[in-house]
């Protein structure tokens, strides 16, 4: 039995349909965030789960139960608001005992549930104060708090970082892992930050225009990416995309002579009608899976290819060095290592993996086998 | 926790107001309607159908006519009026001189003066034998005798205009004020170093912040002149000569003093449905307004 | 139908506010009065507690509007049965009688009032053979003048005719005592139509004949002809457009008017030293005449106290009504107004300290013309007043003016 | 700060005092007039600062010996002031629940706009039928009467206000409450009300100020001291037998007082309110 069922669930306001069928099965102490762009239905379903929206058609369970139409104070789940949504005229101590009062936990005990997250959440200092007399970090620490104390089955998360600036968020992020590893609830967390997903999930579900994409290990969305929307989603910079004409067993870069040979194991796709000669494809290449070699290489090599391409422009990062190249008329980017020897105008050469390589159908936008 | 749920407790915490609404107004209203279509009288009879024969009476007469010119000069000019003072006061009290916050909290004084009171005081003025505007004029030497400025047709809805700008335009001003202090200093700044003039700076840079909020004054005062009653029934009654009687003064006179309900109420609708096509035209206008200003 | 649902919805509507504290111990009775010329505020106050003292059951409110508001008062609170007694004009009993705003008293008056009331205050109260009151202010325009000024003009007496009144002011005005000798209450508003009836009396002229306007020629036309000559020949304060009566004392009081047309009341309050410049130096007379027409001329002003069909305390209203029209009470406020008993003319305590009045009295009363009597009185006063403005102020000529009144009259 | 030259100085600081001028001359007049002796009043020249200063009128017009002009007069003050807190009261408790429902569920908004419409009735379209009414229910010349009846003006302008206040606040505040188990009572009373406290009180002086200074309604449906206002009072001062301008002037000072004092103590918040509409349309 899952800790949280999501089944089949649609939303359409009039004509418009904005969830299209979602299923996820969550176990319970997983960590999933919903990742995707603004509109893509991500926060609409996490109001779903949470009860502040009415799905159209589909079911969702907690723990077994069917939680439709229960009010939300009844679904066991606790929510934290991208604005906090803190009550600016209660002290912070009534904040986050506020659900227990509601629930007519006792004082004493009440006390001591907020002492306890408080502790956790390392603000105790501040339970006297105003909203108003905190810091982001802060806010954002109480109204974790205020979702701690009521020991729910399932936390919702509502982008809860992107009012933090950069530095803050990170330390959050760390945080936010922190807890999750001592509490081990269930998490939904929806964002539209990869990193943020990549960093604090256990399973990611990258979703577009309502309908889930990929759901899968952080590792399966970044090594495996079932679509060119998910590959160009996940990672900064993102994977460079080629385009590439099959061309006699081999892949040819559209605008120029490059040739890669096909990886053995997409192979078997030449069998099948899917690929034929002169289909064009999309070639992915994460920046970070090419290397700098020698021109004198360029060609196919065993297990990996050496493209010879025209640097552009070199951008030291601090970590490492992106460069951005052409092969042909195409533009391919590269994170090198930061000593890399390679300026702006240079003829050079990027070598890449085998495995590294990613075919996608750009009418369909669905991956090549795997 | 369904959507039509809501929508039906939003019904219920709507009805209390919906419900005192239906029976101070719209009930009445409706039957405004019904009367306008009888020659019931205020007390006694219940009045017989008389089908449009109110309307038609009403709209031939030359009473109605010459108010309605009477009352289109009196919100035109006073409206248009209270604008441009309002706005050239915003724009002083938006630069710095000595005692700036004083004068931006006594700007209230006039508009929380009560009308009656407003209308009582210029009266006094007025006051062609003691009146204060007499003895000011003559005592600078700008006027030789006397004047009877609310006797004379041709002053009297001047006057009346003047007190009536004078409690309102203050209100102008202080919405102005507060779209101008809306106006970021960074544009400002910028249309500055792009070496624009005053009134290039006015025209381009700080007119589209104060058009949205002073349409939105100008369609609210539009309305209010239209049904102007207090300050003229104080003031002149209408007189002298009817000059200044206005479309409210003439219901009241039909519908009370003459007790003729049917054709007062006719009259009164008339008004609103004046009312209701300059207000559309207005709302046309400030959506149009903002459309461009994005 | 649509009427019961909406009075039900209203009625919900009211519930939360339909108690009132209606507790008084004894009966309490509503007056309505009005603040201008006539008795004073103080006066009717004054006889209202002495009413009191007489009778402690009863509790009377005074209410006093100016007369502008008196007649819509009246009708408007017909609806909340407001007043049980209302004061009333001479001009108003044919339409309070077809709208059935005021009870017919005509059982209660007794022989004694109907001997020794003037003949001449009745008319004030009656319509169609049936009394609607009982008269309480007996009222006409006189003429005062400003005895110093004529004096120093070497102006002999006051003028008997509206011609030589015409003629004295201009002596006046050109000796520069005054730029503008005679006041009026020519507003538009009623007291306008009451200087035009007195004018009309002394022009013999008629407002109605045969149930048709007949004032737009004879002497309807020739009173408004007279008011616009004295007006544009500057004669006339030109202010007495915008002037109500309260205004036309304020000048005359002030000494910047030689003459004034007013009601009695101005007569005691000008020879007030506390308030009045002019006082000892008032002197009244009859309106004048016209050679050939009339002697003296004079409108009905006079005023009623009548019981509303709304009160619901009709035998205490008529109880104060009856104590409020005394020869008694009447006698002892004599001041500014004159009483309606015959008798009080000849009482030496009446006319003690102002004999000129009630010499101007006998006569202007006697005279007294009445302005017409006719249901839809206000639409035709209304058409008038504007008439008359219109006129002064030169946008139409008179007999055009008069004209389109007549049109507008409602008759 | 932009430089300015001494003569736009100079401009400055006159056209400064002149709007001061022009704002407080016929206040201050009026406050003289009610200060000054009947004879200075009337004289020729006129006299602009009195002999003797004479406030016998205040007391006058608030004594409250029985039957007299006082009485008269600190009666209607008292029913504009019952009057306008009544209809006051009712208008904020309409408008409360109103405008959280509109500004929360948008698909009922409708109905606010159609009451916000009726902005644009001239109060004669609706005179006759709410006298007879009024009459039919015997509340004519009746305080609650006239308070319900200034319903019409007051509840449309106070829910206009409250909703565009309860739009400043985030739902997500309400939404988060009710996932900690508030109902919907306790979410407006502990979180909600507090918040909006503010425009609770804008509204209500602005509903305030308005019932203070309505006048058509109650010169139609009051006849006498049961019911009748300070503005009816006011003009029947003015236009009946008062031969002293000083003690129309005077009645015009206490009927001004409360609602100027308001405007100068809660200028701010009166503008915000006034702005909020503005700004928002």
């Amino acid at each position: 039995m899952s800790a949280l069922d999501i089944q089949n669930i649609r939303k359409s306001y009039g004509a418009v349909e904005t969830l299209k069928g979602i299923d996820i099965a969550l176990q319970s102490g997983e960590f999933l965030v919903l990742l995707g762009s603004s509109g893509c239905g991500k926060s609409t379903l996490l109001n779903i789960i949470a009860g502040l929206a009415e799905a159209t058609s589909g079911d969702i369970r907690i723990a077994g139960r069917s939680i439709l139409g229960v009010h939300p104070k009844d679904r066991d789940i606790a929510m934290v608001f991208q604005s906090y949504a803190l009550y600016p005229n209660l002290s912070v101590r009534r904040n986050i005992g506020f659900g227990l009062e509601m629930r007519k936990v006792p004082l004493a005990e009440r006390e001591k549930a907020v002492a306890e997250a408080s502790r956790l959440l390392q603000i105790e200092p501040l339970l006297d104060r105003k909203p108003s007399q905190l810091s982001g970090g802060q806010r954002q620490r109480v109204a974790i708090g205020r979702a701690l104390v009521r020991k729910p089955q399932v936390f919702l998360f509502d982008e809860p970082l992107s009012n933090l600036d950069a530095k803050l968020r990170l330390e959050m992020r760390t945080e936010l892992k922190r807890l999750h590893q001592i509490l081990k609830t269930t998490v939904v967390y929806v964002t539209h930050d990869q990193i943020e997903a990549m960093t604090l999930a256990t399973r990611i579900a990258v979703m577009k225009d309502g309908r889930i994409e990929q759901l899968g290990t952080p590792e399966e969305i970044y090594n495996q990416p079932a679509t060119l929307y998910v590959a160009g989603f996940v990672g900064a910079p993102p994977m460079n995309m080629i385009d590439v004409e099959v061309d006699n067993g081999a892949l040819r870069i559209v605008g120029s002579e490059v040739r890669l040979r096909l990886p053995d194991r997409f192979r078997p796709l030449l069998q099948a009608p899917v690929v034929q000669d002169k289909t064009r494809l999309a070639l992915g290449i994460r920046p970070e899976a090419l290397r700098l070699a020698s021109l004198d290489q360029a060609g196919d090599q065993a297990g990996g290819h050496v493209l010879p391409v025209r640097i552009e422009v070199v951008e030291l990062t601090g970590p490492e060095l992106v460069a951005t190249a052409r092969i042909g008329p195409q533009k391919l980017t590269a994170c090198l290592a930061p000593r890399a020897r390679v300026g702006q105008g240079d003829v050079a050469a990027f070598a890449v993996d085998d495995d590294a390589l990613h075919l996608f159908d750009p009418a369909t936008g669905q991956a090549l086998l795997a | 926790m369904s959507g039509s749920w809501m929508t039906t407790r939003a019904w219920l915490l709507m009805l209390p107001l919906l419900a005192v609404m239906i029976s101070v107004i719209g009930w009445p209203l409706v039957d405004t309607v019904r009367l306008s279509f009888t020659d019931a009288r205020l007390v006694g009879t219940e009045g017989s159908f008389v089908g449009l024969d109110n309307y038609a009476r009403m709209l031939s007469g030359a009473n109605f006519q010459r108010t309605l010119v009477t009352t289109t000069w009196f919100a035109v000019i006073s409206v248009a009026a209270e604008m441009v003072l309002g706005v050239l006061a915003a724009l002083l009290l938006n630069q710095q001189f000595y005692g700036r916050t004083v004068l931006r909290a006594l700007m209230i004084l006039p508009w929380a003066l009560p009308t009656v009171v407003n209308a009582t005081l210029w009266r006094l003025i007025y006051n062609p034998e003691y009146g204060a505007l007499n003895a000011a004029l003559t005592q600078a030497g700008l006027l030789d005798a006397y004047r009877s400025w609310l006797g004379e047709p041709n002053t009297a809805l001047a006057a009346l205009i003047v007190a009536d700008c004078w409690k309102n335009f203050p209100l102008v001003a202080l919405i102005a004020l507060a779209a101008l202090q809306a106006v970021p200093r960074d544009i400002t700044a910028a249309s500055m170093v792009d070496g624009a003039g005053p009134i290039a700076r006015f025209r381009f840079v700080i007119l589209p912040y104060l058009v949205g909020p002073l349409l939105v004054a100008l369609v609210l005062r539009t309305i209010e002149a239209f049904k102007v009653f207090d300050i003229i029934w104080v003031m002149t009654r209408g007189g002298p000569a009817n000059s200044t009687r206005t479309l409210s003064i003439l219901v009241y006179q039909e519908a009370f003093s003459f007790q003729r309900a049917g054709s007062g109420a006719s009259l009164a609708l008339i008004v609103t449905l004046l009312v209701t096509v300059l207000a559309v035209a207005y709302a046309a206008l400030v959506r149009k307004a903002a459309g461009s200003a994005s | 139908m649509l009427k019961s649902i909406s009075r039900t919805l209203l009625g919900a509507a009211f519930v939360g506010g339909a108690f009132m504290p209606h507790a008084f111990a004894e009966t309490s009775i509503n007056a309505l009065f009005m603040a201008q010329a006539a008795y004073s505020e103080a006066d009717v106050r004054a006889m209202t507690e002495a009413f009191s003292k007489a009778n402690p059951d009863i509790k009377v409110n005074l209410e006093f509007v100016p007369y502008e508001g008196l007649h819509d008062k009246t009708v408007l609170a017909q609806g909340s049965g407001g007043y049980d007694v209302v004061l009333f004009d001479v001009i108003w009993p044919a339409e309070y009688a077809s709208n059935n705003v005021l009870v017919d008293v005509s059982a209660r008056i007794t022989e004694e009032m109907k001997k020794g009331v003037l003949p001449g205050a009745w008319t004030t109260v009656t319509y169609d053979g049936k009394s609607y009151g009982m008269p309480w202010i007996l009222d006409t325009k006189y003429l005062f003048y400003n005895k110093e000024i004529l004096e120093k003009a070497g102006i002999k007496s006051p003028p008997k005719t509206w011609d030589e009144l015409a003629e004295q002011a201009k002596i006046i005005k050109d000796k520069g005592l005054l730029a503008t000798p005679i006041s009026w209450s020519w507003s538009q508003a009623e007291a306008a139509i009451c200087d035009y009836t007195t004018l009309v009396s002394a022009y013999g002229g008629d407002f109605i004949k045969d149930g048709k306007p007949a004032f737009q020629s004879g002497g309807g036309l020739d009173a408004l002809n007279y008011m616009v000559t004295s007006y544009s020949s500057g004669l006339t304060n030109p202010n007495s457009k915008e002037f109500l009566e309260e205004d036309v004392r304020k000048v005359f009081q002030n000494g910047e008017a030689a003459f004034a047309l007013n009601w009695t009341y101005m007569y005691n309050m000008a020879n007030d030293p506390k308030d009045s410049k002019v006082a000892g130096k008032v002197g009244v007379v009859p309106a004048p005449g016209v050679a050939g027409k009339s002697e003296v001329s004079a409108v009905n002003g006079s005023m009623g106290l009548g019981i509303t069909t709304a009160s619901k305390h009709p035998e205490e209203a008529w109880k104060f009504i009856t104590f409020m029209t005394s020869q008694q009470t009447q006698n002892q406020y004599a001041k500014l107004s004159l009483p309606i008993w015959a008798s009080s003319y000849d009482d030496p305590e009446v006319t003690k300290g102002q004999e000129e009045l009630i010499a101007a009295a006998k006569l202007g009363l006697a005279a007294m013309y009445p302005r017409p009597t006719t249901p839809k009185y206000q639409e035709l006063s209304t058409a008038l007043q504007q008439a008359i403005q219109e006129s002064l102020l030169g946008q139409a000529k008179p007999e055009d003016a008069l004209k389109s009144a007549a049109e507008n009259s409602g008759l | 700060m932009e430089r300015r030259s001494l003569a736009f100085t100079i401009f400055i600081h006159a056209a400064a005092l002149l709007l001061a001028v022009v704002i407080l001359a016929p206040v201050l007049w009026l406050f003289v007039m009610s200060i000054s002796p009947t004879a200075d009043l009337s004289a020729k020249p006129l006299r602009w600062w009195p002999a003797e200063v004479d406030f016998s009128r205040y007391a006058l017009l608030l004594s409250s010996v029985e039957n007299s002009a006082g009485a008269a007069f600190t009666a209607s003050l008292w029913n504009s002031l019952k009057i306008a807190g009544m209809a006051t009261i009712a208008a904020i408790a309409l408008a409360i629940p109103a405008g959280w429902a509109v500004s929360r569920t948008p698909q009922v908004g409708w109905s606010l706009s159609m009451v916000i419409a009726t902005y644009m009735l001239p109060p004669v379209a609706l005179a006759v039928p709410l006298y007879m009414g009024l009459a039919y229910f015997g509340m004519l010349n009746n305080i609650f009467g006239l308070a319900l009846v200034y319903l019409t003006i007051l509840a449309p302008f106070t829910t206009w206000l409250m909703k565009s206040g309860f739009d400043a606040i985030p739902r997500e505040i309400e939404a988060s409450a009710m996932i900690d188990g508030a109902s919907l009572f306790q979410t407006l009373r502990i979180i909600t009300l507090p918040l909006a406290a503010p425009v609770v009180a804008t509204s209500a002086l602005f509903a305030l100020l308005l019932a203070w200074d309505e006048f058509f309604y109650a010169l139609l449906f009051t006849s006498d001291l049961r019911a009748k206002t300070l503005t009816v009072a006011i003009a029947d001062l003015a236009g009946g037998r008062v031969s002293d301008y000083g003690l129309i002037a005077t009645a015009g000072v206490l009927a001004a007082l409360p609602p100027v004092l308001i405007g100068l103590v809660m200028q701010r918040a009166l503008i915000s309110g006034l702005t909020s509409g503005g700004v928002k349309g």
